[in-house]
């Protein structure tokens, strides 16, 4: 069964200009024990997707989808209790700024008891103390902080971005979540620093049977272990399918030149050589090009793409385009 | 903490070196003889020479402040220009009256402000949030003097609960020893006890009542922004998203941060409340500082003006200095931002 | 390749339009603002307006009620006081030393303070820095113990009273000014135009003045409150203007002597001070809101 | 967080209902009475001032004097001299002293013996012989006697026996037994005088006072209150009271909301149309004939005051009509002369003092005088004979603007005005005088004689040498008609010179509870607490 069956998403908000729809029909699915990346530029609506999953939604964006639901129980069905309370025991979510999502007056430990169930505590008074003692230890352990007695007490001014990140996993994950959302955490890390975490995601992955939803602004940076791959433009979903399918045979446009994109920044360019990219700039919020989103920008764009592209699902890929670059067998 | 704690004290105590430096001078500014104004006592009395050889007044002003400093710190503080009794003594009284006052209003104005400034944030731009606000907005600029003669009407006048003057009724003979009520009732050897004290009770309400309505509204208001403030934080919505109930959220994250805010707006607290405390004593013939003050302005009483500007000042310096340690003690990132560079 | 630009740019409003935008988008600051306007346009005017001297007591009008109670006369709109002056023509004229003078006091005292505040801001060494730490703790000293002593020393009187305001008022002048300048200052795009070679002085008129007006007009309203809170209670305790100028704050206090006779005397003055020290404070807090608002947005 | 609103709900709610509660007062404020004063007494000894709010608090309470005046009967009574006789064709008066008579007993004094002739011998040689060790002591001023020429009059004290004692005059002289009867003429205790020169603090007679008065001195907190209990061996019947506090409230809209809520007794100087409006039930506000007046000095050693046309000007720009009116709410005579009207010797034939503001700026024209900038000195507290002189100067500074005189009004704390006035500061003063004693002659010495200049009460500052030998001629006989002819050409001699400007004879009146009673109020000074009982609610019901 799917964990997570994400049918039409939209998101509107509410500006002074008007509505704008910021996410436009995106589906996700996500199975137990898998990593997910969602890939896309700024703007692109991928963190709003992450936030509209856990619920982490302002009173002025509208959120509907033909399902939403997790475990197979409809989330918007749901009072906003309940759905926190669901949320709350099963996901998790990290953010690119870790230190801004930890309670600066607090100390990791506080932080981190807090995090742990209830339930999982037992014992006396005292004897509980303790217990809470050992499980913020071993926590901290787990996600790679070893010496754990000065990172206890400090407070997450005092503590350098890496390791705020995991103070923010070891928060996350101390009521085990089934589902692990990482929006992009190791954005402005340096790169030892976003390895290691990268490691420790994947590790989680497999030793804690989780699901985790990884967001990046670029395919290069998702992890080797990345089972699937989606990518969002504008609010818009472009491509999702297998990671490897799709990094080695882009059926997209924009996957095309993201992924090309990727590769050529990784080696050196030659003197007034010409970037991969797309021309043009994305548009502002308030300036979304009906249809396909991408169009002005698409190297492929003719008169059709002013209508929105259907969905084309191919063995276990699905994009939407008029004009794919892959030519499907069929 | 201790380079925090040091940097404080120091502060503290060269901003109470100026503070002595100034009401040094004051006995300059003052019209008439700077020794009369330190001492009270005129030059026709027949201590003067001898109060003059005391305080320097021949010598250089180094020597004087000297003097002066060393007269101040041993509780010799001069006389009164207009009855002669120790200034000292008298502003003791009147500086523990004071204090027994503002200490009571200020407990009332924290009690409900910082409730109902949370209440109104957590119904941020509700129904109830707008009639608190528009309250605190309304109580908030309610000249004090103004409103205190409202009250008297209704309370005093038009329903007879309360007294308008004084501490105590006088017959209960009871005398002021260390200037708060409470105690010189329970030291005084009355054998009406009980009911001196609910008369002392009954003489209380009404100023500290009108002192704490305007300290209450401003942190009500303070406290409402400042939460509401900390609700849209990240952090916040992360303890959401861990699923913690909406009450813990509030009380062990929103409220302690928002807090921290709150209390670096103090010093407006303070004067506000010291600011009102003189119009309020004045109009309720309170035996505190601020009638003290008033007074000997009226009676050109210049020992009584400048020990009353000192005291009130270093009032104002040590509650800010506690303030600041105990925000600095209950949140750490407050001495991080200090010694930070920018 | 020509570049077809295909999504039209919009103007990007400057800090200012976009506090103002937030602001007028609220009834109650835009009902409060014009109210303020109309009650400066009043001070400004009132001699011309109001309908009698404030000092000629009519002998045969003692005490009469408002025009709206049964017993009034429409001759005098608000009723005469118990020397039989027209109370709405003390009101007007009062106006001027309880709303019009307070403006001025703050107007000097406002460009003293934040000339010394803007020139304290941009000079940034450690030396200062403990200093200005210092004077921020001497600062905590409420504006009316200032005035206060500067009433001890001085005496009692028009001009010493409003000197005594005005110098007590500077301190919070400097001290916002300076926080304001100095937080700007250090803000990465002031760095970067003061890498771009810019004077200080281009820097403070052109880069950051527009960026902290706002913070500095707020301050001028709470200054305006605490002005006029100041000098009415200052005229209250009877250490301000004295009884015969129509001050309200004396008005209100001589008031006292005939509550029950003339209600109207003790209800008026407190009513018109109230209201106009409540249109500043929905004026400074709507700026401070519509502030809020542009820094989150 | 609920819950605690609840208690401090509950907690309100339990102070509200205390203070309403049915019980019976408690003792002390049974058997108590709370004076709410206007002011500040300057000293405890009525013999160094002639302030009504030091002799109010102090007079009737802490001392007793040689003789009373009973104003009913119109004719002097024993008090502490059990009879007296007249010898020597009216030079010399012999006291005959009352037995066991005692001094208060004090936590600083304890009396070892009654009283004897040898105090009263001290009570007066202390202002009379200037060779006396007590003549210096506080300031060395007995601004009374001078005034009235007690001090002249009198050629020395003589003690015949322990009991008795003669007074020797310089001549005979018909306001001698008046002057007696006033408030000044007080016995001290010449045996605490001794143990405070031994303790070298003879300035404590002053302030730490002992006299055989009805109460004795409990102490004193400056602008709080005085406090006073009973003198258990007082002489005559006592008061039915155990506690007398004077409670310094200084501005009368206080002092009548105090009365109000019951904290205090009495007030004197109510103001009388608020509390009528008030309408309580439990208050009653009486008032009585008091021989008074209040006026309008101008300082005549000053420019252009010295000028009598100036003054005459200044005189008829006021309108003295509407102050009656506005100031007094009708419950005060319009003036005539310095001596109100009761006074055997009052005369207005004559004498007019109108409002005619033409006059007045055609005079002011003749004088030479544009563009005059005065200051008028209005006193801070009330008196009986004016209960608003701060209202009173702005009325006047209206008046006098229609004829082109700026006047700016200065005020001062009662007892730095007074001293200030002393020393001749003012242009222009708002002030009066209230009688001592039935004597015309009190009217004028104390106020208008050369001698009043140098010690302060001649407001004026004004020295005529004729007026002043209309005066001593008129004390020097003792013919009724005479002297009525006499003080009829010193009033004509005013009015022609206009030092001051007489503008009301005032009401006097007093607000007090119901419960209060034996308060008197004699008609020639101060306020008297003697025979003061409260009756509780438990007597009413019996």
């Amino acid at each position: 069964m799917q964990l997570l069956d994400i049918r039409n998403l939209t998101v509107e908000m509410q500006t002074p200009q008007g509505i704008v729809r910021v996410l436009d029909k995106v589906n996700l699915q996500l199975t137990e024990g898998e990593i997910h990346s969602i890939v896309g530029e700024s703007g692109s609506g991928k963190s709003l997707l992450a936030k509209a999953i856990v619920g982490f939604i302002n009173p002025n964006w509208q959120v509907t989808a033909d399902r939403l639901w997790w475990n197979g129980k409809d989330l918007l069905a749901m009072s906003p209790q309940q759905r926190r309370q669901i949320t709350g025991r099963d996901m998790a979510m990290i953010f690119q700024d870790p230190n801004a999502y930890l309670d600066p007056n607090s100390t990791v430990e506080q932080q981190i008891v807090e995090a742990i169930p209830q339930g999982d505590v037992r014992g006396t008074f005292m004897r509980r103390r303790v217990d809470r003692k050992t499980r913020v230890k071993r926590l901290l352990h787990r996600v790679g902080i070893r010496d754990h007695e000065p990172i206890m007490d400090s407070y997450p001014f005092e503590l350098s971005q890496g390791v705020a990140q995991k103070v923010s996993i070891a928060i996350a994950i101390a009521h085990r979540p089934k589902l692990l959302i990482a929006d992009e955490p190791t954005t402005a890390m340096e790169p030892s620093t976003r390895l290691q975490i990268h490691r420790l995601l994947a590790r989680l992955a497999v030793s804690q049977q989780m699901s985790v939803v990884l967001i990046s602004q670029d395919v290069g940076s998702i992890l080797p272990e990345t089972k699937r791959l989606t990518m969002l433009y504008c609010g818009q979903l472009m491509e999702t399918g297998p990671a490897k399918d799709i990094l080695s045979e882009p059926a997209h446009p924009y996957t095309d030149s993201m992924i090309r994109m990727s590769l050529q920044t990784q080696q050196e360019l030659p003197h007034k050589a010409r970037l991969p990219t797309l021309p043009g700039a994305i548009p502002t919020l308030r300036h979304m090009p009906i249809g396909c989103r991408l169009g002005p920008r698409c190297p492929h764009a003719q008169k059709t793409c002013v209508k929105a592209p259907t969905a084309t699902h191919e063995r276990q890929r699905v994009y939407h385009c008029h004009f794919p670059l892959l030519v499907t067998s069929s | 903490m201790t380079r925090y704690l040091a940097g404080r004290l120091s502060v503290f105590i060269i901003a109470v070196f100026l503070l002595t430096v100034f009401s040094f001078s004051l006995n300059y500014f003052f019209p008439g003889d700077p020794i009369t104004n330190m001492s009270g006592v005129r030059s026709f009395q027949s201590s003067y020479p001898l109060i003059m050889e005391m305080r320097g007044g021949k010598e250089n002003i180094a020597t004087q402040y000297m003097h002066y400093l060393h007269h101040l710190f041993t509780g010799n503080w001069g006389q009164s220009l207009s009855n002669g009794t120790p200034v000292f003594d008298d502003g003791i009284q009147h500086f523990v009256a004071s204090m027994e006052l503002i200490i009571l209003a200020l407990l009332v104005a924290v009690t409900l402000g910082l409730p109902l400034g949370v209440f109104a944030a957590s119904r941020f731009r509700q129904g109830s949030d707008k009639a608190v606000v528009s309250l605190a907005m309304v109580g908030y600029s309610v000249p004090v003097f103004w409103l205190a003669q409202l009250m008297i009407l209704l309370f005093a006048i038009k329903l007879g609960w309360f007294p308008i003057t004084g501490q105590i009724n006088p017959l209960y003979g009871v005398e002021p020893q260390t200037g708060s009520i409470f105690i010189d009732v329970f030291l005084s050897n009355s054998e009406y006890k009980a009911a001196a004290l609910q008369d002392a009770i009954n003489h209380i309400v009404l100023p500290v009542m009108i002192l704490a309505i305007m300290p209450m509204m401003l942190l009500l208001r303070l406290m409402r922004n400042a939460t509401q403030e900390m609700l849209q934080k990240p952090f916040i919505k992360a303890a959401r998203a861990r699923g913690l109930s909406e009450w813990r959220v509030l009380v062990k994250h929103a409220i302690p941060n928002a807090l921290q805010a709150v209390l670096q707006q103090t010093t407006l607290l303070f004067s506000l409340m010291l600011t009102n405390s003189i119009v309020v004593e004045s109009i309720f013939n309170w035996p505190g500082m601020g009638n003290w003050l008033i007074r000997s302005i009226f009676e050109r009483d210049y020992p009584i003006i400048q020990s009353a500007v000192l005291m009130f000042a270093f009032v104002i310096l040590f509650f800010n200095l506690l303030v600041e340690l105990y925000h600095g003690w209950r949140f750490p990132i407050v001495r991080h931002e200090q010694y930070a560079t920018r | 390749m020509p570049h077809v630009n295909l999504y039209h740019h919009d103007e990007t409003p400057s800090p200012l339009q976009l506090v103002w935008k937030s602001f007028r988008a609220r009834f109650l600051s835009m009902a409060a603002l014009y109210l303020l306007l109309a009650m400066i346009l009043l001070v400004l005017v009132s001699p011309l307006l109001a309908p009698f001297n404030t000092s000629t007591q009519f002998s045969d009008a003692i005490a009469l009620p408002p025009s709206w109670v049964e017993s009034g006369n429409m001759q005098y709109l608000f009723g005469t006081d118990d020397l039989g002056r027209d109370m709405l023509s003390r009101l007007l004229i009062g106006g001027l030393y309880s709303l019009g003078l307070p403006i001025l006091m703050v107007a000097v005292s406002s460009l003293i303070g934040m000339s010394i505040g803007a020139l304290a801001g941009i000079d940034r060494t450690i030396k200062y820095q403990s200093l200005s730490r210092l004077f921020d703790t001497l600062l905590s000293i409420p504006s009316f113990l200032m005035a206060l002593i500067i009433i001890a020393i001085l005496g009692t009187g028009f001009n010493n009273v409003a000197f005594a305001i005005t110098l007590s008022l500077i301190p919070q002048f400097i001290f916002v000014t300076r926080n304001a300048v100095h937080e700007e200052w250090h803000k990465d795009y002031v760095t970067a135009s003061r890498l771009n070679g810019c004077s200080k002085a281009y820097l403070l008129y052109r880069v950051i003045l527009p960026n902290v007006t706002p913070t500095l007009v707020m301050q001028l309203t709470v200054s305006l409150s605490v002005a006029i809170m100041d000098i009415a209670a200052l005229s209250f305790l009877g250490l301000g203007i004295q009884a015969p100028t129509p001050e309200w704050g004396s008005m209100l206090a001589r008031s006292l002597d005939e509550v029950y006779l003339s209600p109207w005397s003790m209800v008026l003055p407190g009513v018109t001070l109230f209201v106009t020290i409540m249109t500043i404070n929905v004026v400074g807090d709507s700026l401070r809101r519509a502030l809020k608002e542009r820094v989150n947005s | 967080m609920i819950k605690a609103y609840v208690t401090i709900a509950a907690i309100s709610a339990l102070l509200v209902s205390g203070c309403q509660s049915e019980e019976p007062e408690p003792a002390p404020l049974a058997n108590g009475i709370i004076y709410c004063s206007e002011g500040n007494p300057d000293t405890f000894n009525p013999q160094l001032v002639t302030s009504g709010t030091t002799v109010d608090a102090t007079a009737a309470q802490l001392y007793d004097r040689l003789i009373d005046y009973d104003a009913e009967q119109q004719q002097f009574i024993p008090a502490l001299a059990k009879r007296w006789e007249t010898l020597d064709n009216g030079t010399r008066y012999r006291f005959h002293l009352r037995e066991g008579i005692q001094f208060h007993s004090t936590g600083y004094f304890q009396p070892t013996r009654a009283l004897t002739a040898e105090d009263v011998q001290f009570s007066f040689n202390r202002w009379l012989d200037e060779t006396s060790l007590y003549h210096p002591v506080s300031g060395g001023s007995y601004p009374f006697f001078s005034a009235t020429g007690l001090d002249q009059l009198i050629q020395k004290v003589v003690k015949i026996d322990e009991m008795t004692v003669d007074i020797v005059l310089n001549n005979a002289d018909s306001s001698f037994l008046a002057n007696l009867a006033t408030d000044f003429a007080i016995i001290l205790s010449a045996e605490y005088a001794q143990q405070l020169l031994v303790n070298d603090h003879p300035e404590q007679i002053d302030l730490l006072p002992i006299g055989t008065g009805p109460y004795r001195f409990e102490n004193y907190r400056k602008d709080v209150l005085i406090r006073y209990s009973r003198h258990p061996e007082y002489w005559r019947q006592g008061p039915g009271i155990e506690h007398l506090v004077y409670s310094i409230t200084p501005n009368a809209n206080k002092r009548m909301l105090k009365l109000v809520t019951g904290e205090c007794d009495i007030i004197p100087y109510p103001l009388v149309s608020e509390l009528n409006a008030l309408n309580r039930e439990q208050l009653i506000v009486t008032n009585e004939v008091s021989p008074n007046v209040s006026f309008w000095a101008f300082n005549t050693q000053k420019e252009p005051f010295d000028d009598p046309m100036v003054r005459r000007a200044l005189s008829h720009a006021i309108n003295r009509e509407a102050i009656i009116q506005t100031i007094y709410y009708g419950n005060a005579e319009l003036a005539q002369s310095i001596l109100p009207p009761t006074s055997w010797a009052y005369d207005n034939k004559g004498i007019q003092y109108q409002y005619a503001p033409e006059k007045a700026k055609r005079l002011l024209k003749e004088a030479g005088h544009s563009d005059l900038n005065i200051t008028i000195w209005a006193m801070p507290v009330q008196r009986v004979y004016n209960p608003n002189a701060r209202r009173m100067a702005e009325l006047m500074q209206s008046d006098l603007a229609q004829i082109g005189v700026s006047a700016r009004i200065v005020s001062y704390e009662w007892n730095t005005f007074r001293r200030r006035l002393s020393r001749g500061e003012h242009d222009t003063v708002l002030i009066g005088w209230y009688a001592d004693n039935a004597d015309p002659d009190n009217f004028f010495r104390p106020l208008l004689s050369c001698a009043a200049v140098a010690t302060g009460g001649n407001r004026a500052n004004w020295c005529h040498p004729g007026f002043d030998q209309l005066l001593y001629s008129a004390i020097a006989t003792t013919k009724p008609e005479e002297r009525k002819a006499l003080y009829q050409s010193a009033q004509h001699l005013l009015n022609q010179q206009q030092p001051l400007l007489p503008i009301a004879h005032s009401k006097r009146f007093q607000a007090q509870q119901r419960n209060i009673s034996g308060v008197e109020l004699p008609p020639y000074g101060g306020i008297n607490f003697r025979l003061a009982t409260k009756s509780t609610a438990e007597d009413e019901t019996q």
